[in-house]
């Protein structure tokens, strides 16, 4: 027995075991390719997220970064445009409707997926079917449910028809649906399908490291010619600290969510700069009615919105960066009225609620947030503590892990108020639906006129009586004094300077959008 | 004719330093032990006999151990000044060591055989072969069966008999002058103290080698020892012949030894014992450090320390043995000599 | 032997069935995972349907039958994210993990030993006394902070190593660094505490007394008798670097199973969690077990009955 | 190297137990003679000062948050070490952080130590199907990783300052457990316990008045060193977006906060990181120096 | 059931089972093996035997600190065995106990005052006022002093200590003690002193013992009867000077002969053994000390012997005298030494 051999099998056994997970094992280079120092003509891009794509099957995940990353290999029917959130076509040339339930599309020639099979009414039938199966277990089946069948018309045209009135299939059909190639699916499964997807997107699957990255590179025979960025990386750094160094060291050229305090020294580095916009997303702080507390009242719900002043939040807390709302909705939603904003008045705040029959002095409010979900979410939490503090209120900052908080507001267990983000809103519908009625607990607000008033709106499908009914209902909200409307949010992503990138209102990150400087 | 002694220690000190404290557990010894002589020190714990034995071996803790003074001459190398390299040279090789415990003198993880070759390593120029066979034949020179088998085992496998003569050959290996015995067999049962007693007795006769054993049995001693060192407290107090010391022993520490024994005594009868303990070294005083306890100590006893006073080889440290105090002192009945 | 194995392996079994119920049960209560996947206008009724496809309607020891009765056949179930295969997707990250770990374990040991042992050989020096505040300094540190620290200077300031992501050699550099720190100074500090205890021995007084030079007396005597508790603690720890590296693994983005754990449990995936938890304690267990079997290889008093 | 030393009534076996007084000052006097001992005594006495009459040292109110004054650098407007990015005092967050790691260790010590030290007794001193049953559930749980188990607990029970606590002592309490048992099966060996059934001491006695108080020391040891561990994993879990939350002024839960300012506003993470290090370098050390000193055989684990 | 006997063990068994694995048959040691012995109120009894003997077993045994796996303890005329637990524990402040080793058998946490109170407090002896005179009664006795009670075990030496030891065992005023190598870890001049104590005690409270030792020459000064013992079995029995006059068995005359010489002028026949003591898990068949003994013959490996009385008590268990008895095959081995 010599003393080293216990050194020398731990060290073997490292070395078989760093080459058993060669197949993990990183390409470094693709940054310093980024970084084009050798005046080579730029054609890869590297985009850091917070984490991977659950699955690479369209039609399945809920969530933003999957979202984000799949949106490169498929193609949806009908997009939104980057500024407006108007819808452009896509794959669908075309779209009508043909009477309540029934809407017809018209779709595109010629298009191919990866793997050179044709694009084609079956492809889109498949994608819409594939929601609606219940063994694909897709989280989009809930916003998909009053859909009947689709009819293949013919090879570009089909047909969908709705079991009750759906006004905003549209937009169902522009922020869920990408196209899926029926033959490659059906041939390999659906679990070989999520890890190797085919589309018609443009960008080509290429390799997927669980928690590494995924790499993707131009397709070649895209519809709208290919993409000028042809190596594409999502890499995946949880940590912000460590994405920001990944940034900074040129490891990575892009990341979404800067924190409003790093915009400073990103815009200060001569290769960085920040790219900023309005996004669809809306932050609020909710006053719950669900629970007894002084929030039933709306005189406290007004003097809330007098005693909190956005603006001061928005300046010191957000350095500026997000549009401060004053009603329900975001100016980007179809439907948007302009309502009148409460001033900060922290004198009438306390008259209301002296009013209400409360002492400021003697209350004593819970406030519930979120930590690193939104935008300096927990800071504006105790941002509007010292704010309601400054007119006696004590303020109980109660910081909940997203899971448990989520938990909690669905559950309706929280007392006061909370802190939560909505979005990307689009409409008027399915914000003022979900959020202000007793079936949607995300504003913890109802009150039964409204709420038979929002029921009735929704059902309309003449677009101008729709708007004017929810133009009122939005009025009415405000005077209710339904929550405190804060802003709509900021994306703010960090990009190399020589990055041609132009932020998108949906939160899409699409690298064929983008181009290299020379 | 003299043959000059093996080992020659004069007027050595050894402290210990125990945080600020200075220990001095040797205060000046003077010894000598002669070729092919059989040394016993005898003394009870913590007078100071392990701690010779260790400073003759050079094995004094590094950091806390240090000679104060004096001088160890072994077979004609001063061994105090010695740089430990060359000290390397004669440990295990000149001077060799049996310990008390042979539970834990042996490494358990290693091969008797492994633990066995080491002394040959380190001082003989031999092929693993020729290692291997010395080492075999040792094995039996101790009377330990299956030799063969028994260089592969590992300690845990042996009885204590067994490992006690496996350090016994550990220590003949390289057949050396001086061979130390510190309490060979106090860990042992009687039957295989009697074992090992004749083993010793067997190989001090067949080898040419000096023998120092220390002990606090003086059952041990009579048994085994040409003269006999009586150490009390980092002192030597008496030194003799065997026959002269268990016939005539002149020191009242000795004699209290010897008369505390269960067996010097009347079945049933109060045996005598020495009364109060061993001092602590700050209780020792400019005078004997037995006077605390010693039946027969007068004035001068507590306040000058007795020098040697020889009679025909047989010395001890004692002012009863001092003629001119004699007189004054000495009360005729109170010291029941056997004879 | 055989008897051995197999009394080890029925007590594994049970520790890992033990560990599964706790957790199953604790991790039920941890929360409802429907809405944390389904958009957040799904309606109620939707939800309920989702959560009885996925069985947590019914009553809680009906689940816990159904889910040890698959369990027992290495079937966890799906996601409920992604809908693959928990268990392999468990599996999949291991690799990742074992890489760091034991890249970390390497250099650990490589640095400890030694430095333990020049330390307790030279007990109160100077070095000695480096080393004991190095160590403790080491222990001290929260291994975020000093894996951020890392990446501030070598991937932002000086550019020179990858700030995380999983494969080459130059990424393992500052992840393996960061989980080492903390079992460089644990091992240290036990090492010079085992290698005193051995020092202090009787049986290193026997050698020295065979004329054995002290170099010889530390790295062949002394070293083996202080490996056989060095083997246990290194294989607590080997357990303890597999499992306890979520942070490391998040701060340096590496592929592993630790941030695969903790992703699951904020995203309350249920399957994937009971998966983690199955392979990290059976893990646990087969190191142990290997300690058991390395120790009873070193240590001849139980080698040889 | 055992080497017999005269013998002295005193200091002549390990165990080393004076009498009460001279324990103290022998204790004292061990300090004085150990650097790291002294160091890790001081940092300890200054944690403790901070946290008993840190309210009244505070230059500021450490929930105060003034927006105009946010993200100010050290020594700036009086404030020493800076302001962080809702325009809070960082010394005074500090002082006040100061109290709340103590409590959390402090706390977590005495929920886990007590809760462990009850079950390692029941276990080593009574033995049989309960000892088997209960080391059973601490192989299960030590099967798991510490700071996974507390995430987990964590995310059962919520976060907050009491919940961690909860969850640290939840995930701790199977050390105190081992230790103890462990502790208890040795001294049940030991020959005055044999010698206390001898004399015909009840057995509830022999517990309470033998192995308890021999029990003392390596359970104080042991407290001191996780102390540092909790204090560490506390800020571990923050980290991981569980823990203390905000506005609570936990060192761990103000690096966590802290970390995402690292390029722009370094004195955010620095200082509680250091106060962190320090804190369980101090009690580290005192551990280290009292577990040498008052138990010298059980050095290492 | 004899009024003169304080103690009568009857067929005592202490077995101990080591687990082997699951799937091997368990290692039954057996370490007191069906032994038999009484002993006189006022006497002083020996148990001598090597390490591994299972003397300090038997003593454990008796005062039930480990449970008998068979056997009879009379204590008194009481069944010791089917005692309850709170009985036994009453009867303990009758049966005391005095252990090896001073160091450990005292409590470090401990004063002296604490250790010699506690006895008198759990067995609730005499007024609480009266018992600080008992303890100061008993540390005069011992030779300490008052100025010793608030001090902790570690400030008093070994002789010291055993002496503590003893005052606790004492105090009580037992009728019965078991010495469990009382002495065996002092040095020769404390060991007298201790010695002398105990002598002194039994005069003054007429104290029994049950003397556990292996030093022979301290049974030989200060016991009354004496019983050998070799591999859990008792295989001689007998006044002490009887048997170190004429001992019997062939291992009592090997370890009688084992005794270092008192003087280097005395020659001392001494018999060798060879080999060490075998194993108590796997003992040799027939009579366990067959393959050391120097007069072993053909049925010793086969048949246990059984016990021949040589009058006076003295009893032994050996063939040699069996097969005398029984007249078949005079064996000149019969007497080794005399």
């Amino acid at each position: 027995m010599k003393k080293g051999y216990f050194l020398a099998v731990l060290l073997v056994l490292s070395f078989v075991l760093a080459a058993c997970t060669e197949g993990t094992a990183g390409d470094s280079e693709s940054a310093s390719d980024a970084k084009g120092e050798d005046g080579k003509q730029k054609d890869s891009i590297v985009i850091g997220f917070e984490s991977d794509a659950a699955t690479l099957i369209a039609n399945s995940d809920v969530n933003y970064v999957t979202d984000a990353q799949i949106r490169s290999i498929y193609d949806p029917l009908i997009d939104r445009d980057g500024d407006t959130g108007e819808f452009v076509p896509v794959l669908a040339e075309e779209w009508e409707n043909i009477d309540e339930l029934t809407w017809r599309l018209k779709l595109k020639e010629g298009v191919k997926f990866h793997n050179g099979s044709d694009f084609n009414a079956e492809a889109a039938k498949f994608s819409i079917d594939y929601i609606l199966d219940d063994a694909n277990q897709s989280f989009y089946k809930s916003r998909w449910s009053d859909i009947k069948e689709v009819k293949v018309l013919s090879d570009y045209e089909v047909e969908i028809i709705t079991s009750k009135p759906f006004p905003s299939l549209i937009e169902r059909i522009a922020d869920d649906l990408l196209i899926m190639d029926p033959v490659y699916v059906n041939d390999v499964g659906t679990e070989e399908a999520s890890k190797k997807p085919v589309g018609t997107g443009p960008y080509e699957f290429v390799e997927w490291s669980r928690d590494n990255y995924l790499k993707l590179k131009a397709f070649e025979d895209y519809w709208a010619g290919p993409a000028k960025i042809k190596n594409v990386e999502f890499r995946y750094i949880p940590e912000f600290s460590t994405r920001l160094s990944a940034f900074v060291s040129g490891e990575i050229d892009m990341f979404k969510n800067v924190p409003v305090d790093s915009v400073e020294k990103i815009e200060s580095d001569e290769n960085s700069k920040i790219a900023e916009t309005a996004s669809a997303r809306i932050n609020y702080l909710a006053l719950s009615t669900f629970s007894d507390g002084p929030m039933k009242d709306v005189k406290v719900r007004q003097a809330m919105n007098h005693a909190i002043d956005v603006d001061e939040l928005l300046e010191a807390v957000l350095n500026g960066h997000g549009t401060k709302l004053t009603g329900p909705l975001s100016k980007i939603n179809s439907g948007y009225t302009e309502t009148d904003a409460y001033e900060y008045d922290p004198e009438k705040a306390k008259e209301l609620l002296k009013e209400a029959g409360y002492d400021p002095e003697s209350m004593e409010l819970t406030l519930d947030t979120p930590n690193g979900r939104y935008p300096m979410d927990s800071q504006v939490a105790q941002a509007i503590a010292a704010q309601l503090q400054r007119i006696g209120i004590t303020v109980n900052v109660q910081v909940n892990e997203w899971g448990a908080h989520l938990e909690k507001v669905r559950n309706r267990e929280i007392k006061d108020m909370f802190i939560l983000g909505w979005g990307p809103a689009f409409d008027a519908q399915s914000t003022i639906e979900n959020l202000f009625t007793e079936a949607g607990p995300y504003s913890s607000f109802s009150e039964p006129g409204l709420e038979k008033k929002i029921y009735e709106t929704n059902e309309m499908f003449d677009q101008d009586e729709r708007y004017d009914g929810y133009a009122e209902i939005q009025k009415a909200l405000v005077e209710q004094a339904a929550w405190v409307p804060l802003w709509q949010q900021s994306d703010m992503y960090a990009v190399r300077k020589d990055l041609d990138f132009k932020p998108k209102v949906d939160e899409k990150i699409l690298p064929y959008e983008m181009s290299w400087e020379n | 004719m003299m043959e000059k002694p093996l080992l020659e220690i004069q007027n050595l000190h050894v402290e210990f330093k125990s945080g600020k404290e200075v220990v001095r557990p040797i205060r000046g010894i003077d010894l000598k032990v002669n070729r092919r002589e059989t040394v016993g020190i005898v003394g009870e714990s913590g007078c100071g006999k392990s701690v010779t034995s260790l400073t003759v071996m050079g094995l004094l803790p590094e950091k806390t151990g240090r000679i104060a003074d004096g001088s160890i001459l072994f077979d004609g190398t001063e061994l105090t000044a010695l740089p430990e390299k060359a000290y390397r040279k004669i440990r295990g090789n000149d001077i060799s060591m049996i310990f008390q415990e042979p539970m834990t003198s042996l490494n358990p993880v290693f091969t008797i055989g492994e633990q066995l070759s080491e002394p040959l390593r380190q001082h003989r120029k031999m092929g693993k072969k020729e290692i291997r066979e010395t080492i075999i034949s040792t094995l039996k020179q101790v009377g330990l069966p299956r030799a063969e088998q028994i260089i592969d085992e590992y300690p845990h496998q042996l009885s204590g008999g067994m490992r006690q003569r496996v350090m016994i050959s550990l220590a003949l290996l390289c057949q050396p002058k001086l061979m130390i015995a510190d309490e060979p067999t106090t860990a042992l049962d009687v039957t295989i103290q009697a074992q090992i007693l004749e083993l010793l007795k067997a190989i001090r006769g067949s080898n040419d080698m000096s023998l120092m054993l220390i002990t606090h049995d003086l059952g041990v001693v009579a048994e085994m020892c040409d003269r006999v060192i009586v150490m009390y407290a980092g002192e030597i107090v008496e030194e003799a012949g065997v026959e002269a010391i268990f016939d005539r022993p002149l020191h009242p520490y000795t004699q209290g030894l010897m008369q505390s024994l269960p067996s010097n005594n009347e079945r049933k009868g109060k045996l005598f014992s020495i009364k109060g303990q061993v001092p602590k070294p700050s209780e020792i005083g400019k005078g004997c450090a037995f006077a605390n306890r010693c039946p027969h100590a007068f004035d001068r006893c507590f306040a000058e320390a007795p020098p040697v006073f020889s009679e025909a080889g047989h010395q001890s440290k004692c002012w009863l043995l001092d003629p001119v105090s004699k007189e004054g002192s000495r009360d005729e009945s109170s010291i029941p000599i056997r004879s | 032997m055989l008897d051995f194995v197999i009394k080890r392996v029925i007590q594994v079994g049970i520790v890992v069935l033990l560990a599964l119920t706790v957790v199953f049960f604790l991790i039920r209560l941890s929360g409802d995972p429907t809405p944390l996947f389904l958009p957040p206008d799904a309606p109620r009724e939707q939800i309920d349907e989702y959560r009885s496809k996925l069985g947590f309607d019914r009553p809680l020891l009906v689940q816990y039958g159904e889910f040890m009765k698959n369990a027992v056949q290495g079937d966890f179930g799906n996601s409920l994210r992604s809908k693959e295969d928990a268990l392999g997707m468990v599996l999949q990250r291991l690799p990742a993990t074992f890489q760091l770990a034991i890249s970390a374990l390497v250099l650990s040991l490589l640095i400890s030993i030694p430095l333990g042992v020049l330390s307790a050989f030279k007990r109160n020096s100077i070095f000695d006394r480096i080393a004991v505040a190095l160590t403790v300094i080491g222990q001290a540190i929260p291994s975020f902070w000093f894996g951020l620290l890392l990446i501030f200077i070598f991937a932002a300031q000086l550019k020179v190593l990858p700030s995380g992501g999983g494969g080459s050699i130059v990424h393992m550099i500052l992840p393996t660094l960061t989980l080492a720190a903390y079992s460089i100074a644990r091992f240290t500090r036990f090492t010079r505490s085992t290698m005193l205890d051995v020092l202090r021995k009787d049986f290193i007084r026997t050698a020295k007394a065979s004329g054995v030079p002290t170099p010889r007396l530390i790295a062949r005597y002394a070293l083996k008798n202080s490996l056989i508790p060095i083997i246990t603690l290194v294989a607590l720890d080997l357990g303890t670097l597999l499992g306890g590296a979520v942070i490391t693994e998040v701060v340096f983005s590496w592929p592993g199973i630790g941030r695969l754990l903790l992703q699951s449990l904020l995203n309350r995936d249920f399957p994937i969690v009971l998966a983690g938890v199955f392979i990290i304690a059976l893990i646990y267990a087969v190191i142990n077990f290997v300690a058991d079997l390395l120790y009873a290889f070193v240590n001849p008093q139980i080698r040889v009955r | 190297m055992t080497i017999e030393i005269p013998e002295q009534p005193g200091s002549s076996r390990p165990a080393v137990t004076p009498g009460k007084q001279s324990k103290l000052a022998f204790l004292w006097s061990s300090l004085l003679h150990s650097w790291t001992g002294m160091t890790g005594f001081i940092i300890i006495l200054l944690l403790l000062f901070l946290s008993l009459f840190g309210q009244w040292i505070a230059p500021f109110d450490p929930m105060h948050a003034e927006f105009s004054k946010k993200l100010l650098p050290p020594m700036t407007d009086g404030h020493l070490l800076g302001t962080d990015q809702l325009g809070r005092d960082i010394l005074s967050r500090m002082i006040a952080g100061a109290r709340i790691s103590v409590i959390i260790g402090v706390m977590t010590v005495l929920i886990a130590g007590t809760f462990g030290t009850v079950v390692g007794i029941v276990s080593g001193y009574f033995r049989g199907w309960l000892d088997v049953v209960l080391m059973r559930i601490v192989d299960v749980q030590l099967s798991f990783p510490f700071i996974l188990l507390v995430l987990v607990i964590n995310a059962i029970i919520g976060t907050g300052l009491k919940n961690i606590i909860l969850s640290l002592a939840i995930g701790g309490w199977v050390i105190f457990a081992r230790v103890v048992r462990s502790e208890v099966l040795a001294l049940r060996e030991k020959e005055f316990i044999t010698a206390s059934v001898a004399t015909g001491v009840p057995r509830i006695q022999i517990l309470f008045k033998h192995i308890l108080p021999n029990l003392f020391t390596p359970i104080i040891i042991l407290s001191s060193l996780q102390i540092a561990t909790y204090i560490i994993a506390e800020a571990s879990v923050s980290f991981l977006g569980f823990g203390v939350q905000p506005p609570n002024p936990a060192w761990g839960n103000m690096l966590s906060e802290g970390k995402d300012y690292i390029f722009s506003s370094w004195w955010l993470i620095t200082f509680p990181g250091v106060a962190i290090m320090i804190t369980a370098l101090g009690v580290n050390f005192f551990g280290d120096w009292l577990r040498d000193t008052l138990d010298p055989e059980l050095k290492g684990e | 059931m004899n009024p003169q006997f304080l103690l009568e063990v009857n067929h005592l068994k202490k077995y101990y089972e080591i687990p082997q694995g699951m799937f091997k048959e368990k290692i039954v040691v057996r370490a007191v093996d069906d032994i038999s012995f009484s002993i006189k109120k006022g006497e002083t009894f020996a148990l001598v035997g090597e390490s591994g003997c299972g003397k300090s077993t038997t003593g454990r045994t008796i005062l039930r600190l480990t449970e008998p796996t068979d056997g009879e303890v009379r204590f008194d005329g009481e069944d010791i065995r089917s005692l309850s637990y709170e009985k036994m524990r009453l009867l303990r402040s009758r049966m005391q106990m005095v252990f090896q080793d001073p160091y450990a058998s005292l409590n470090p946490k401990k004063t002296i005052r604490e250790i010699l109170m506690e006895p008198l407090r759990v067995h609730n002896k005499y007024e609480k006022k009266e018992r600080m005179d008992k303890i100061r009664k008993i540390l005069e006795i011992v030779g300490l002093s008052d100025h010793h009670l608030d001090r902790y075990p570690h400030e008093f030496s070994g002789g010291q200590r055993q002496r503590i030891g003893i005052a606790r065992a004492v105090v009580l005023q037992p009728d019965f003690i078991i010495a469990d190598e009382p002495v065996s870890a002092l040095d020769v001049s404390v060991q007298s002193q201790v010695i002398n104590l105990m002598l002194e005690l039994q005069k003054e409270f007429g104290l029994t013992y049950l003397f556990i030792s292996h030093d022979l020459s301290v049974i030989r000064h200060m016991t009354d009867r004496m019983a050998v013992m070799y591999l859990g079995k008792i295989i001689e029995v007998g006044n002490t000077d009887d048997v170190f006059e004429n001992p019997k068995h062939p291992y009592t005359q090997a370890l009688i002969s084992a005794i270092p010489a008192n003087h280097p002028r005395e020659s001392k026949d001494r018999i060798v053994l060879e080999g060490d003591v075998p194993s108590p898990a796997n003992p040799p068949s027939g009579c366990a000390f067959h393959p050391r003994c120097p007069a072993a013959m053909e049925i010793c490996s086969r048949r246990v012997p059984e016990e021949t009385d040589f009058g006076s008590g003295h009893t032994a268990k050996c063939h040699l005298y069996q097969m005398n008895e029984k007249r078949e095959e005079k064996d000149e081995h019969a007497v080794i030494h005399s």
